[in-house]
Formats: structure tokens, sequence, C-alpha cells
């Protein structure tokens, strides 16, 4: 097998307005690679394991760049970088939650320079898949992390289907709990989408993470007020603290009345191809307060529905605890 | 403490300024005139036979240069490292390799050559290769067994029962490779008041040193010059013409820094031969970048162990035997050696009264093995820790006094032919230790905080350390400067200039006024040792001293000879030479050096003692009458084991819901000898800190036993730590006790600053765990969620190379 | 793709396209033929250490190789090319980046700083560069020009950080050595604090 | 255009990785045009008046033979309609639908075969020489059915066996409810059972658009109201049977 290493002859477009990144997307379509920070882009280049024909390098684009407040919320575009997500005051003040998921991504210098668009666009890290395998995710007839005897410690409990990857974004279970849209445009318009149906599993979508069609952009990200101020947790357990994708993370956002949580959204990481929404808790969870009793009383239903596979059912307990901790307050 | 004017005491090596500038090369920096850049295209299949090449598409290509493929470098016999081979044992073992104008010229054309292969049966867990019916990782056999009598191939197998059996914990019963014990173990075993048994499994992981070993040659005057990644720098030298198929003096190996080795570059690499031949081939410069990947790949690794151990102790805690069973997962190549080092690890630590150590050594198709920081010495450091606190809470004892009561002192008799040593203070070590840590106030102190529990732990480290009978070589010239001429390598250590200094102490020379040469095997150097193994502290304030007495003597000599007197009445002061009862008559160093060139014979290295080596000789030759020469072969007495000793105490608060732990408090206390350099030393005992956390908790080999596919081939998925996986301060010390056997009382310690850290890290989780003992390295957040939510682990009993 | 459109659409952007080839022996790659008509610039200038450099620059290019294979500027070291270490850290409008993981086209109206630029017009060396010397910091050395980069970027924006602002700021650079402890004192005494 | 698609193995080998979809738009455009060249054909040929379905009727699919043929039907359309629609970019959670609906056909299919074999129906479908005769004899008329019933019934049994064998192995291969997967199968193989599954059912593609098409042509619709209803008018029975050959039971 060659091992490769350096970037191989591929296009470079830096377009500074929108519709000229729009339309190049339009006609690149499925050979245009959309390039972010880059962090996602160079080592599947590299390793010559995606071959696009062109990369569309969207920073230059200022339209795409900044946070700013809309009627209802913020709205943060795709170019934002994570860096500066981490310092906005307003960010900060509102949305904590995002501000603490975009700061456990990866390293300093990938934060400086990772988009919250590319890193919500990202790809799974099966590392099987990104060995360049030809599995069900690249196009193939196969998944290798789900034998008998695979090494599948980092993937899925929940949601699989035949494909065995998780979602690795931080910041996506932090915009899922906060009931974030998704502005995606293409030339044929924008449209919006709610996170959730943002990300997709391998039920649907066994090549894809997200429901981006070739050819569109996802050019902002806009938080509502709901949830501002609100009562925020979240938590990544990872190998090392700097670098490594969750093995279970979680984002949590409560409305509290007084002592009594209102509606609520927990959103795991880690577990199934898409930020995981654990919708049984958040019902269990409404008109309880933070506590260790009631900590106790909805933890395990963290794990329902989980079908782990050889090396990684230890994410249930870990999931369960993870609620466990938002829990007690 | 010394009252030494150089040793002992802190100074700024002269390789630093370059390192934190930039200007510091690297084998990858070099560039010369129509050099060529080389990829590697390496096996896909983790056991197979090459059936057929077809590069002709890549060669076709504008901008490729050449192939070179295992026809055009020497065969290897099995199971050795190949330069290329064509018949690959890992996935990564490389086959051919292409060169190219650019990088991306070379990638483009591997991406076109076709490759046919069949592939073999594969194995990536000894166990499984070793039940009968199962996989042999070579076609020859499934068992590298190096021994006195001979190495050789053999296929062992053993049956389900045994396997199953030796799964479940028990003595296993099966064939084994080799056997070694000393006292009445059976005996030690009956009388011991306390008698168990532990399982054992530590992983094996990739040395994955920053700098890949990148190298660039081509051929000039008849000689091969190799820009390469070395960890030594003359010990490689006949290695390196071997593997270019050379005389020593036609290879010129350029190694001025190297960007980490821990014992993945001792020796000459095949790999760092592939340039050379390629360069004879296509008559160009070759460079050849090692990828990140292929590092991985035939960069070494830690050796792994399956294993087991029975223990049986005193009511006073001494233990009277020891009986350790250990299957080494030894990759692809031969190698190994690790476990019996393990065993006589166990004799030398904890001074065992009775000893029985069995191994098998089992081929497996994941990479080449090597020697790891602390090969087997720090994987055993790491099982015995947590099985030294079981003892000692069943006989309530403290850890620590269980400890001392074991340990190896000036009087022990050690390994299995009872060698003594050259001196220990463990006892020492272990007070120091406690006090540091203040181990009494903090082993009372309230351990469960909500989710988190505290636990304490303490580890000794130990490799031999120091070697002997090689050369030292200096010179001291008319304008007054000494040079030492140092083969010793530099890979971060700085060992090689702080045993510089004990020439420079010994001829009172000031710091400034000397002059290092090294980095290039045409800058004239001795016949050193390998930077390894911890020895270079110990052998080479030993060489340098013996070429300064060397040379001290022939300085006395000239005076007497110019200025009248026997030699003895001449003493040396103030970079001057002159008479005991009259100061006033010397001569300058500068002037000595110039007599002795007139004089010239031995005095400027006309001649020299017939024991030196061939390259010294080499060297001395060329330096002959350059100024007066002290060269010497280090004849010094030595006897018994020369062993670098460390303790650490360690404090973590593990978090049980997650699995987590944060080190809050790290106390290392080196023993080895006298501190030659203190610096260097807390460089070396906070480094190996961090490298026994990250054996502890984090790195390991994966393998995926369907396909034989590595899961861990980058620096990410490694998991080398970084700044926020270990402490923000680790603290160290060190006894300090001179060792009699060295000039300057010093001995190595780079090995055991690992091995205690890892033993105090795995004592810690088992004390957090009230005593559980998982008997793995390493251990992650899911085996203490599992562990403590009471769920199985994922993994088979002593399964290895899993996550 | 079609050229008239590229051209037409792009007045403003940039193109930088594959016209391929290898800078040193001008191999031209199979890309050649197909790339748009679209304005093509690959000789470009970088501001590199405050210098003006015209380099001819491929447009996959990363900055790591940019400034190791056409720049002569080596101390920017190369250990995995795929942001997981940080031994190519350099300093690009006064942030960290991994030059390993950016391009090289992407950096043309920016400041570039690197290892080699951090001394000061006199030579004399950065209080960090002396304080890792005065520390010991560096074994291998390897990484330590990353170490070095990460230090010094976070220094200009944060002269007097505590010990654990230092330990996160450079928590992106490997060092397989474990010489942490001293690049944070060396850090630290940069900063004319103790350690 | 390819037939197949080829990919690499774990090892990096390349093998079979099943059939090329490229394939799907060449076999519908060519039902088509086969189609309209029949239509056109039929168009200018002179026809006779079309047999009236009044008057008395006779029985042509017995209850239980009809109700195969549609639960085949609705599960063959839902089969393809699952499988295929994902690969031409409509996405939705088709993997369970198809494996539940690959049971139902498979079910069918033997209980189907089973049954032909007790009732004799076998006989009456089954393919002779006889066949290519009468075929090329156009002044013969047909048993209960057609050479051109019959051969088409026999490309759809052997496509539907291909397509349910190659089913059935790809079913192994997946995690279901009754097991997990393996992964045993070696990718060369797995590649050729997805290339079988594949080209067997582009071949149904193209098959059943004819069937469908010769349905609802007008001179034959009397057979889908049959499929339907059971019956067929005498008149109708006349107009296209030789009554010698097959004497259906008569029905009120």
């Amino acid at each position: 097998m060659a091992s490769f290493d350096v970037m191989p002859d591929v296009q470079l477009y830096q377009p500074v307005e929108l519709d000229d990144a729009l339309n190049l997307a339009d006609e690149l379509g499925d050979e245009g690679w959309l390039l972010g920070g880059g962090q996602d882009t160079y080592g599947w280049l590299k390793d010559r394991a995606k071959q696009p024909r062109a990369m569309i390098d969207l920073n230059g684009i200022e339209a795409l760049h900044g946070i700013s407040e809309t009627n209802d919320g913020i709205e943060i575009g795709a170019a934002t970088t994570l860096r500066e997500i981490i310092r906005d005051e307003r960010v900060n003040r509102d949305y904590s939650l995002l501000v603490e998921a975009a700061g456990r991504v990866a390293s300093p210098q990938i934060r400086n320079v990772g988009t919250l668009g590319g890193n919500l666009s990202q790809d799974t890290r099966c590392w099987y898949y990104r060995r360049g395998l030809d599995c069900y995710r690249a196009g193939g007839n196969i998944c290798y992390a789900n034998g008998p005897e695979s090494m599948n410690r980092e993937h899925a409990v929940i949601g699989a289907s035949r494909c065995v990857a998780v979602s690795p974004s931080d910041t996506a279970t932090a915009l899922v709990a906060l009931e974030a849209t998704m502005v995606a445009r293409s030339v044929k318009g924008e449209r919006t989408i709610a996170a959730e149906d943002f990300f997709v599993g391998p039920d649907t979508h066994i090549t894809q993470m997200t429901s981006l069609k070739a050819g569109e952009i996802l050019t902002a990200v806009r938080i509502p007020a709901k949830w501002a101020g609100k009562k925020f947790y979240f938590e990544k357990v990872a190998d090392r603290d700097v670098w490594d994708f969750a093995l279970v993370s979680i984002a949590v956002a409560m409305s509290m009345d007084g002592d009594t949580i209102g509606d609520s959204r927990f959103v795991c990481g880690g577990v199934a191809c898409t930020p995981h929404r654990l919708t049984n808790v958040e019902r269990a969870v409404r008109g309880k307060s933070l506590s260790e009793e009631s900590a106790e009383a909805v933890a395990p239903m963290a794990s329902e529905g989980t079908k782990p596979l050889n090396y990684n059912h230890f994410k249930l307990p870990l999931m369960e605890n993870l609620v466990r901790r938002a829990m007690r307050g | 403490m010394s009252d030494y004017r150089l040793v002992g005491k802190d100074f700024t090596p002269p390789d630093v300024t370059g390192k934190v500038t930039g200007k510091a090369k690297y084998a990858e920096d070099f560039r010369v005139d129509g050099m060529v850049f080389a990829r590697m295209y390496t096996s896909p299949m983790a056991h197979a036979r090459v059936t057929n090449i077809d590069t002709s598409a890549a060669e076709a290509m504008d901008g490729v240069v050449g192939i070179l493929t295992a026809d055009d470098v020497p065969e290897v016999e099995a199971p050795n490292a190949a330069i290329l081979t064509n018949s690959p044992a890992y996935i990564g073992d490389p086959i051919l390799a292409v060169a190219a104008e650019t990088e991306q010229i070379a990638e483009n054309a591997m991406a076109a050559i076709k490759i046919d292969m069949e592939p073999l049966p594969f194995v990536t867990d000894p166990l499984d290769s070793l039940i009968e019916g199962g996989a042999n990782a070579r076609e020859e056999g499934n068992v590298y067994a190096r021994s006195q009598e001979g190495s050789g191939f053999r296929t062992i197998k053993w049956s389900k029962e045994q396997v199953d059996e030796f799964r479940a914990g028990k003595e296993p019963t099966g064939e084994f490779g080799s056997e070694w014990s000393y006292g009445d173990i059976d005996k030690a075993m009956a009388d011991a008041e306390l008698v168990f048994e532990e399982p054992f499994v530590t992983t094996g992981y990739a040395h994955m040193s920053m700098e890949p070993r990148t190298a660039m040659a081509y051929w000039e005057n008849g000689k091969c010059y190799v820009h390469g990644s070395a960890q030594s720098q003359s010990f490689w030298m006949p290695g390196l013409a071997r593997l270019l198929g050379v005389e020593v003096e036609e290879v010129v190996l350029i190694s001025e820094n190297t960007g980490g080795g821990f014992g993945s570059k001792i020796g000459a690499y095949p790999i760092a031969a592939l340039p050379g031949w390629f360069s004879k081939k296509i008559n160009r410069p070759v460079q050849l970048r090692v990828t990140r990947e292929q590092e991985y790949y035939m960069g070494s690794a830690r050796v792994g162990f399956q294993g087991w151990i029975r223990m049986g102790f005193a009511a006073d805690g001494s233990i009277l035997g020891s009986d350790v069973f250990i299957i080494e997962d030894i990759g692809a190549n031969a190698t190994g050696g690790d476990a019996s080092s393990a065993g006589g690890a166990i004799s030398l630590v904890y001074n065992a009264g009775a000893m029985r150590f069995r191994g098998l050594p089992v081929l497996t198709n994941t990479t080449p093995r090597g020697a790891q920081r602390g090969p087997g010495q720090n994987q055993i450091a790491a099982v015995m820790a947590p099985i030294m606190d079981k003892a000692a809470k069943q006989l309530s004892i403290d850890p620590v006094e269980i400890r001392k009561i074991n340990a190896t002192n000036n009087d022990s008799l050690v390994y299995s032919d009872r060698r003594t040593v050259t001196s220990a203070y463990m006892d020492e070590a272990l007070d120091k230790g406690a006090e540091m840590f203040d181990w009494e106030r903090r082993k009372n102190q309230p351990r469960k905080n909500g989710s988190k529990v505290r636990g304490l732990g303490i580890g000794q480290g130990y490799h031999s350390a120091g070697a002997t009978g090689f050369d030292g070589l200096i010179r001291i010239t008319p304008d007054g400067k000494l040079h030492v001429h140092t083969g010793v390598g530099n890979l971060g250590t700085y060992s090689y200039a702080s045993t510089s200094r004990a020439a420079a102490e010994v001829l009172n020379f000031d710091w400034e006024d000397c002059e290092i040469h090294r980095g290039n095997s045409e800058n004239n150097l001795p016949w050193n040792s390998y930077q390894a193994g911890s020895v270079s502290t110990f052998a080479h304030t030993r060489t340098n001293y013996v070429a300064a007495m060397d040379a001290l003597r022939k300085m006395k000599a000239i005076a007497a000879d110019t200025m009248g007197g026997e030699p003895d009445d001449y003493e040396i002061d103030g970079k001057r030479i002159f008479r005991s009862d009259n100061a006033a008559q010397g001569m300058s160093y500068g002037a000595i050096a110039a007599r002795a060139i007139q004089l010239g014979g031995e005095y400027s290295g006309q001649t020299y003692p017939d024991d030196i080596n061939a390259i010294t000789k080499r060297s001395v030759e060329n330096l002959a009458g350059t100024g007066l020469v002290g060269v010497a072969k280090d004849n010094l007495p030595q006897e018994g084991v020369i062993p670098g000793l460390a303790c650490a105490f360690v404090e973590i608060e593990m978090d049980l819901e997650t699995g987590k732990y944060e080190i809050l408090d790290y106390v290392g206390i080196a023993e080895c000898g006298s501190v030659l350099f203190p610096a260097g030393l807390a460089q070396q005992m906070k480094g190996g800190a961090v490298w026994g956390m990250g054996m502890a908790a984090l790195e390991r080999h994966v393998y995926d036993p369907q396909n034989g596919l590595p899961a861990n081939i980058g620096y990410h998925q490694c998991g080398i730590p970084s700044y926020l996986d270990v402490p923000s301060v680790t603290r160290t010390s060190a006894v300090d006790l001179p060792d009699p056997q060295n000039p300057f009382g010093a001995r190595g310690i780079g090995e055991p600053a690992m091995g205690c850290s890892v033993a105090a890290l795995t004592s810690a989780i088992s004390d957090a765990l009230d005593g559980h003992i998982f008997g793995r390295t390493p251990v992650s957040p899911d085996m203490v969620v599992n562990h403590v939510t009471g769920r199985d682990q994922s993994f088979l009993p002593l399964q290895t190379n899993n996550f | 793709m079609n050229p008239q459109l590229s051209r037409r659409r792009f007045i403003k952007a940039v193109i930088a396209s594959s016209v391929a080839a290898a800078s040193s022996s001008g191999i031209h790659s199979a890309l050649a033929q197909d790339r748009p008509r679209g304005a093509v610039e690959r000789l470009i200038s970088l501001n590199i250490n405050g210098q003006t450099r015209r380099v001819d620059v491929s447009p996959q290019e990363t900055l790591a190789h940019t400034l190791r294979y056409k720049l002569g500027l080596t101390g920017t070291k190369i250990g995995c090319n795929r942001g997981e270490c940080g031994a190519c850290t350099v300093i690009i409008d006064g942030v960290t980046n991994y030059s390993c993981s950016t391009l090289t086209h992407s950096v043309r109206t920016r400041a570039v700083q690197t290892v080699e630029g951090v001394q000061s017009a006199d030579g004399s060396l950065h209080p960090v560069q002396q304080a890792f010397i005065d520390e010991l910091s560096p074994q291998c050395g390897f990484c330590t020009p990353g170490q070095v980069m990460s230090a010094v970027a976070l220094l200009q924006e944060n002269p007097k950080p505590t010990r654990d602002e230092v330990r996160h700021a450079m928590a992106g650079n490997l060092c397989r050595c474990g010489a942490y402890d001293h690049y944070l004192n060396g850090v630290m005494r940069a900063s004319g604090q103790n350690s | 255009m390819d037939i197949a698609t080829y990919k690499d193995d774990v090892w990096g080998q390349e093998v079979l990785r099943g059939v090329s979809w490229d394939l799907l738009w060449l076999v519908i455009v060519a039902a088509f045009v086969a189609i309209a060249l029949h239509a056109i054909y039929e168009a200018m040929q002179k026809r006779g008046d079309k047999p009236s379905a009044d008057g008395e009727r006779v029985s042509r699919h017995g209850a239980l033979n009809r109700a195969y043929h549609w639960v085949m039907a609705a599960s063959i359309f839902v089969l393809l309609v699952t499988g295929i629609f994902p690969i031409v970019g409509l996405e939705f959670a088709w993997l369970e639908i198809h494996w539940i609906a690959g049971i139902v056909l498979t079910v069918i299919v033997a209980a189907h075969i089973l049954m032909s074999l007790f009732s004799g129906e076998l006989g009456s479908m089954s393919v002779g020489p006889g066949d290519v005769k009468e075929a090329l004899d156009g002044n013969t008329k047909p048993g209960k059915y057609s050479p051109a019933q019959k051969s088409m019934h026999a490309v759809i049994t052997v496509l539907t066996f291909l397509v349910i064998g190659s089913g059935i192995l790809m079913f192994l291969q997946i995690d279901t409810p009754w097991w997990d997967r393996t992964n045993s199968m070696a990718e060369g193989m797995l590649g050729l059972v997805f290339f079988i599954h594949g080209i067997s059912t582009l071949g149904l593609v193209g098959v059943i658009c004819l069937h469908v098409y010769f349905a609802l042509r007008p001179e034959k619709l009397f057979y889908t109201r049959s499929m339907i209803k059971g019956w067929i008018s005498k008149d109708e029975l006349a107009a296209n049977h030789d009554p010698q050959r097959w004497t259906p039971d008569e029905t009120t």
C-alpha cells in the first residue's frame, strides 16, 4: 500500500463573494470540496482517500464571518473560527454551553483556524474509514468496524445501520441542545434546517454526516433566544484532554422555573452517528429539581435503546453517569 | 556532594541554542544538489508473499527517477528486518521505494504501482498463535528464541485447555522457550506466609519519536554520506557499513541532532541504508522522508507481555520467592529479551530470595519490536507495584516499608548468577521520596470526595546503567583549548556534553575553553557506546576520564622532559602545568600542546595504544600532530551490576464516574550515584515520568485480529500524553551518593526514570479502587468505568493488542 | 467548469490553480490541461518574518512545505504532517497555526512568523528562547521550534499568564521527550514570573 | 459504460464491488424503447373487434393464485423502491423495510412453488420446445398461457431466484434481530453476491416494465382483470385460447 503524505494536485478557488462560492459549489458538485479551517481536509487529501477536483476556500468570504444579533437570538457565520466564538462576550454570556463545547475541540491551533461550519460538517473518525478503506461509508459494501473481532471501542451504541461510526463534533451536541437552526445556501436559494435534522445517520445517508447536498454551503448557524442564559451542562470524556474526540460527551440545556426543570434538552455525543437526544430523560426531568435524588432517578434512562458493540459497552454507564452529573446541578 | 568545578554543576550544553532558534539541523533539514525524494510502498497485508510488481506506469511518469526493490538490496535472513522485502510480515513492511524529482511525483508514481500479493496466515495476539491450530506469524515458525546455545525458529503450540487455564489466571503448563532460576523456589513458596498469583498483560506500543527516521544519502569519492536520525553516533558505524555492504571507513554518518529515539534508533536500522542503496542505483542523492504513519510501522515498539506471576512473602514482608512466566509479543522481527530482563529486574529491585523465570517469545504480524525505554524492566515495574501493595495490605505493612524491606542495597546479590552490585541505595531513595511526598500525612488523609477518590502509589524503576570498554579521545591544541571528541550521539539527553565535562574536570579546564567534536563521523570521533540503556553517563565519564588521565600523564611527561624533574613533580591549575614545589616553573596548556606536536609519538597521536577500537585508531591517525592527544580504552576495574534506580510517589484523584484521573502530585527520586548534571537529571526524571504516565493510561498497539489492521498509526491515535494529560509540576530529586566504580560516582538514569512512574501509577490506580488489580497496561477510562459499574471488560483475559 | 464563467465572475477572487508542477524540475502534472482559464497566480508574495518573499507556490501546497522546501526555513519541523503534534507551529497574524495544515495561498495577505523570525533584528534571542535555554527546556529539540512559537504568541497576547494558562495555551504542542514541565518553567521565566 | 464496479478490499487488492448502477438508466431506456416499438407495431396492425367481456365467464386464476401474484408484486414493488430509490438519490431509512419485504417475497415464492408442485399449474407454465414452434406459428392458439406469458414467467422466475438467493446471502451479512454480522464472507465473494443481486434487480426492472406494459395493453387488459377478479369471459377465451388445450372451470 502506498502511504501518502503530501497534498496531491487539487485546484483551489478562493472566492470573496458568497455568490461566487455558490456558483462554484454548484458547478463542481461532488467534485468540489468546501474548505473551512481545513483541519478535516488535508488529512483526507494527503492520504488520497478523498480525491476532489477542487477546493473552495470559504474563508475569504466576509459574509460567512462574525457573530451578530438577530430578532431571536444570535447568528454565527459558518466561517467564524472556534477561537472567535470562545472569545465572544455575548456567546459567553448567553450560550456558554457552546463556548465550553468549542473550548474542548482538538487543540489550540486547531481551534484557531477551525470554523464552526467545519466543526459541524466534519467527517466521522472511525479508524477503518479514516484508513481509506472502501467501507459502506466510502461507497463500499461492508462495515469493517462491526465484525465479531472488530476494534470498535469508539463506535456507536445506538442508531447504527450497517455503518457504526459516530459523530465526532463537540459543537454539534451543544447546538442540538440549543435548538439551533442551520442556514444552507445554494444557487437555488436558502433553506433552514433544524440542527437535529442537519445531522443524518447511516440508515438514511450512509455516506454523509449532514443533510447538506452537493452544491449547498452551510452559511450560518442561528441560536434562538429561547435558551439564552439558561442552565447548561457540558462534559466530554476522552482519553486525552487535547486532540482526542469524545468517547462520550453530553450537552444539556435546561430551562429552570425556580428549582424545577421545565423544558430541557439532553444531547449525547460519541454514541451515535448524530448527536443523540435523550428525549426520555428530557420528559422525565420535567418538574424535577437538580438533586442527587433526581439524578439517580433519571440516569438509567440515558442508555435505553442502546445496542453496544464488542468493545464499547462502557459507553452505556458513561452516558448514565454524565446525565447523573448534569442532574446534580 | 562533590566539590568538583564542573561535574555536578549545571551548564548550557552547546546545542541548546540551535534548538530554540531553529538552526539545529536534523536529517531532513539537509539538501544537496541534485537530490531526489523517495517514498516507500509498504505492505498492505499482515503476512504475504509478493508475486508480481508492475512499476511500468510509474516509471513512465515524468519526474520519476528510479525504483528500488528488494532485489536491489541485500537479502536478510528472517526474522531480521530487511531494507526491503518480498515477504512482508506485518502491515507496513517496506516492499519498494520510488524516487522522483518531488515528493508529490513520487507519490503519484506510488499510486500507479501494482503489486500482486499472495496472502498468508497471520496473527496479532501471541495466544492466538500459541493455541493449537493457530496461525504462525512466519512460515518458519511462531517462536524465535534467542539463547546462548543458539537462536532460531521454533513452533510451539499449547492445547486449548492450556491456553484457557492461562487466561483464567492459572500457572501456565504449556511449553516455554527459556528458563533460569536461583534458590529453591518450591521451598520458598512452601515457607511463605503469603502466596498469591496474578496474571498480567502489558500491551506493546510505538516509540513514535518526534522526528521520523528520515535519511538522506549520497556517494562521493567512494564514500557513502548518510544524514540519519541516529540515537548513537559511533555505535551506528559498523552496523550502517554492514547494511550498506561497505567497510566502516567508507561510510560517513552525519547526525548532529536526533529528534528522539527512546531505544528505537540505538543501532543502524535497515531503512537508514535505503537512501544509500538507492543513491548508488540512480547516481543521485536520495532523501527518504519517512511519514508519521511509516514511522509507526517501522519505528519500533515496546515488546508486549502476557504473563503470570506467583509471589511468596514471609510474615515480615520480605519476598521469599518469585515465580514468573512471560509470553513476549515480539512482533514480526527478531527481538526480545525484555522478558528475561523483567525477571532480572524482579531479582534486583525486590531482592527476591528465590526465583524462577520462564519465558516464551512469540512472533506476531505486528510492527517490529525493539528496545524501548526500560525494555522489560518497565513493564514488570508496572506489574509489580500493585502486587507489592496487595502484599503490604494483607500483611498489614506500610507500602513504603514493604518496599524498603525488600530494597536492594550494597550487599545484595542479583540475577541468576548472584552477582554483586556496584552500589545501590533504594532504601535511601524511598526515604527521601516519602519525605518529599509527605507520605505519612497523605496516607491518612480522607480519600473520597463525591464521585472522586484519591489513590496513592509508589513505584520503583531499574535498569542496568553502565557499560565499559569504550574509548576516550581528547586533544589539547596550541591555542590552549581542550577538544573532546565524542561519538555518543545526541538525542536530547545531553550526556554527550555532560560526560565530556569529565575530561575538563580532570584537566582543570574552564568550560569556555572546551570544544566538543561530534555529530559527524568525519569529526574524528572515538568508539563510543550507544546512547541508550542508560549507559552513557557511566560509560563516558569513564572514557573521558581515562583519556584525560592519559593526557595528564603525557603533559607531566612532556613537562618533565622539557623542564626537568620527574613527571610526578608536576601538577596542573590555572591552565598551566607547573612544578609542585615551584609554581613559577611551568608551561601553559597551549605551550605544552605545541611541545607535544614537536615531540610527536604518543604525545600527539602518532602512536596510540593497541587496545583501542579501529574507529578510534582512524580518528587518532587523522588528528595526529594537531595537539596533545589523550586517548585510551576504558580499562578501569568494573565488577558487578551497575544499577540505575529510581522511585516515585504519586497521588491521583480518580473520578469513578468517568474513569479518568488527575495526577495531583508526582515526586520522582533518582538513585544514580552522584549527580553529574542536575538540570539534565531533572529532564530525564520528568520526561521519564511523562512516559510512565503514557504507558499507564494511554499508549497501546491495537490490531484488528480479523484482518491484521493496526488502528493506532498516527500521533493522535497513539495517545502520546499532552500537556494536559500530565501534571503541571513534577517534583524530582536525587539520592546523590557516589558509586565507587565511576570516577565521578555517577550512574545512568534514563530508563528507571520511567519505570518508577508507570509503577507508581498502577499502584495508585489499584489504591483508588480498593486494591483492585487490573493486571494490565494501559488502564483506560472504559476499563475503570466497567470495573466500577460491575461490568465485564470488553476484552478476553490476557488478550493483547486490543482496545 | 466553464472557463468563460469563471473568468467573468471571479474578478474579485483570486484563483489559484493547478498549473502543477514541480518547482525544481518543471514537470507538469496531469491536471495542467484542465485548469480553468481564470486568473492563475502561482508566483505569489509572502510576508515571512517581516520580509516579502516571492515564491512559486502550487495551489494545494501547505505552508510547512513552502517554508521548508522553497524558502529553506527548516526550523519549522514536520513531525506528523497531520496537525497532531505541533512541531510545525507558526504564527500567522499573531495567532498560532499548524503550518502543515495551512495552505500557503491562504496566507498571501498575512504576516507569517516562523522560529527563524523570533530573534530580534540585532540577533539577540527572544526572552522565550533565552528562558528555554536557561531552563534547559528542550531535550531532543524537534518539537522546540513549535513550542517557542506557541509561547511567543501567548506572551504577545498575555504577558503575565498563570502557569495553568500557559499549560492550556501550549497544549497543542506535543513533546515526546516529556519536557513539558521544563517548557512551562521556561515560559513562566520568560514572562518574568516565578515558575 | 461499465457493467460492474470495483473497489479495494481491506488489503488494497481490487475486488468486485457490485453492479454499476449506471445500467439502471440503460435498462429503463431499453425497456421503454422496446415498449414504444411494440406499441407502434401494434398500432399499425389491423385488429378485429375486441372480444366482449360480457356473457358467461370462466375461471382463469383461483383466489389463492391471485393472492400469490399480488403479494409477490407488492413485495417486489417495495423491494425495488427501497432498493433503488436511495441509489438514485431519494434517501430514506430503507434497509429494514427492504429485508422485511425480502422475507415476504421469499416466503410467498416458496409457498407458490410448493403449491404449484401439487396443483399441476407447473405444467401449464413450463416452457418447452413446443412453445417456440407455437410462437412462430401465427395460427395456433395457446392453452392457458401463451408462449410470451410463459417466457415472461420463466424470466421473472430465474431473476427472482437470483435476487432472492443473493439477497439471503446479503441478509446474512448484516445485523438483524436474530444474528449479528460476521464479515465472514471474502470480500470478492461479497462483491459477486452484490453483483448478482444488482444485475438480477436490473433484469427485474426491465422485465417488470414490460410486464406492466403488457398488462395495461387494451387487448390484454382482460388478463389483468382476471388477475384481479379471477375470470375471463367465454368470448375472451374463445378469441385467445384453444379450448382443446385449456378447459377452464365455468364460473357464474
